[in-house]
């Protein structure tokens, strides 16, 4: 989906809190919602990190935004385990004492159009573009280097491929390469020289190109 | 979105995990264990012995820089967001630094669970595209001619940052060199800096 | 910039709260904030819409989906009016008995490299692409339709060309085009055969494109 | 943000009015005239009423698409937000519906002030991508075979859409065809319907 989430390059964001810290967890909720996330794959039949992860990106952009990460965590987590019926949206909120927002719906055919790669394609060296697809579910290719041409710097191993296993698709298993891009592909103008990104991507979101 | 009447975040935790207990789909200490492995066991110490190893013995380095996965695990360091681990090695000519702009995926066996400042959305917005800016927000200023390369985290690979060794640091021990590595310095936005 | 005003085509949003209703405002506060807006133009020098729609596309992404439209309104108006010197934000959070947070900074560099275009270049039924750039500044361009094709439907008078306008740059015209875009165009498969979206786009964005 | 410590909007609003008047800015009563236009002259029926004489005076509708800001003038209508308006004629196969994804702009003169529904985030995003599923929510289903234009207010141009006639009005004053007219159907989310 083109979310909010995908924030990678977006303009508009200020300082950041830098406050390094050695404590994993301020508060005792935020270490339940921690605990539930990894808890869930216990619980959950057909549970996958990926399914997880669209869930918090389903969630309303103004709660998304307003809120502390562990906050976002238990939202995903808390929404996966009322689509999948093991808890009820109402009977928490009783337990709650008050509204518990939740991550919005699924889209309909929430894949995008493209082709299986069960074979590695690429190789070090090569140079691949990143397909411009728009899909309305899960995809883990960020829209900033969507339709960019990169380098692959590395092939990583076979990893199961998140747009269909978000969605309860199979769990196909296609090579991501490690493709980096230069900041003027990226950014255009506003690039600098000896700036790269590298993006982590799998075999399906890419095709080849020359240099 | 109306947040007047929205439970406190804490009750909306607590109701879920109460909900759980009580239907009998979890153990009343199922999550104990998860908590203490995020809070206690998953922590930037460990990347930082796997760093002053690396410092100080070149046979481990070259496995590390070859398949970081087994060389962590030799040391005891594997697990969740562990399963596919690649160092990054810093020169002088190459400075690396890893976000995860889609959510905030990290290395926890080596890294323990991200803090908060690499899980905000303006770290994860900016990091990309004015990584040199961001860096000197967070007081560390690059020489114009060393490259940079930010490590987007977008699939499965979890990745560490190996800094360079600093000078004057011959002939300290593994020990006293991992003092130098925080969880900072193996995302990137520090270096290895020896206690003034 | 790319910004998260830049909404158009963006996942994750939910249901619209559709209520006709006659009333221009519900509130008082928000009469204030339209006249503001409005009475601004004799307050600021060298103010332009172009600088007033910038001041609120540059509030912090988590005050700017939390809050109503007049209050979007109300801080862009009062950011250009202390980055003016007109008044104070200090004095300002005295009278209000509270926090004012206003808009973030204008970046550096807001602007791309465009090249001004003061002749109409384009007819109607020209093909025409939109160049994929992606200034820190304002601009006009939606994001959605950068690096996409369309056909020239209709030329519109020359007007002041915002990227510049909204930056205290010249206040140079050029002619504006309604370009119609093909939804499959925009949204590849998940676009539909006889949808269409118009753009209204300045000439300086676009380039010339062969069908 | 934290928001425990912000000023409620209207202490704020308030305190920008306050400090421009008491600083000799802004006269006390120069909002005045300002509020009045908005609440009251920039109003649909302004654009209903150019409708409904686009339905019943073929020469006017024919100088109304040729350029609707003079053919909007003769009946009065122009000023800030109708430098330049552009009417959209909705035919059997063709139907039109306006946004502004950037910020919320509105052909004032004869649409009035854009509802809440409009400038919401929601119709914003979600309009230009998936204008017939938006369309049959608000109530409104098209014919699959009927195109959709979503025009994108993103310059300097203001849209007003002419919806179709209904059937059975023949005879029906200017007045009396105005009322079918809201400012939906101006907008392109409703139809002009005769009072059921």
């Amino acid at each position: 989906m083109d979310g909010v989430h995908d924030l990678g390059g977006m303009h508009g964001f200020g300082p950041i809190n830098y406050r390094p810290t050695t404590e994993a967890f301020h508060e005792e909720w935020q270490e339940t919602a921690f605990g539930l996330m990894l808890g869930s794959v216990i619980l959950l039949q057909n549970h996958t990190p990926d399914a997880y992860r669209h869930s918090v990106e389903r969630m309303a952009p103004s709660h998304y935004f307003a809120v502390h990460y562990y906050e976002r965590v238990l939202t995903g987590v808390t929404t996966l385990l009322v689509e999948n019926g093991v808890l009820d949206h109402a009977d928490l909120e009783r337990r709650a004492g008050g509204r518990f927002p939740l991550a919005g719906p699924v889209a309909d055919k929430p894949l995008a159009d493209l082709t299986p790669q069960s074979e590695q394609r690429f190789n070090k060296g090569d140079v691949v573009k990143v397909k411009d697809f728009h899909p309305k579910g899960h995809t883990r290719a960020p829209r900033f280097c969507r339709g960019k041409q990169g380098r692959v710097l590395h092939v990583a191993p076979p990893f199961p491929f998140p747009d269909t296993s978000a969605h309860g698709g199979a769990q196909r298993e296609e090579h991501t390469y490690h493709v980096e891009f230069t900041a003027r592909e990226l950014w255009g103008d506003n690039g600098t020289d000896n700036d790269f990104v590298v993006v982590d991507l799998w075999d399906s979101y890419l095709e080849g190109a020359t240099a | 979105m109306s947040t007047n009447d929205v439970a406190p975040i804490a009750a909306r935790a607590a109701a879920v995990r109460s909900a759980l207990i009580e239907q009998g789909a979890m153990a009343a200490d199922a999550l104990d264990p998860i908590i203490h492995w995020g809070a206690e066991e998953w922590k930037p110490e460990n990347g930082a012995r796997v760093v002053a190893k690396a410092w100080t013995d070149p046979e481990f380095k070259a496995r590390l820089l070859a398949d970081a996965t087994p060389a962590c695990a030799e040391l005891g360091y594997h697990g969740p967001q562990g399963e596919y681990i690649v160092a990054l090695e810093d020169t002088p000519s190459m400075h690396n630094v890893i976000v995860c702009t889609q959510c905030s995926c990290t290395a926890w066996p080596v890294l323990g669970l991200p803090p908060d400042w690499y899980k905000s959305p303006e770290y994860r917005a900016r990091v990309v595209r004015e990584p040199r800016r961001v860096l000197h927000e967070l007081g560390l200023d690059l020489d114009p001619a060393v490259s940079v390369r930010v490590w987007e985290t977008s699939a499965e690979t979890r990745y560490m940052v190996i800094p360079m060794r600093p000078e004057g640091t011959e002939g300290w021990t593994e020990e006293q060199l991992a003092e130098l590595v925080t969880r900072e310095a193996l995302i990137g936005t520090a270096l290895a800096t020896p206690a003034s």
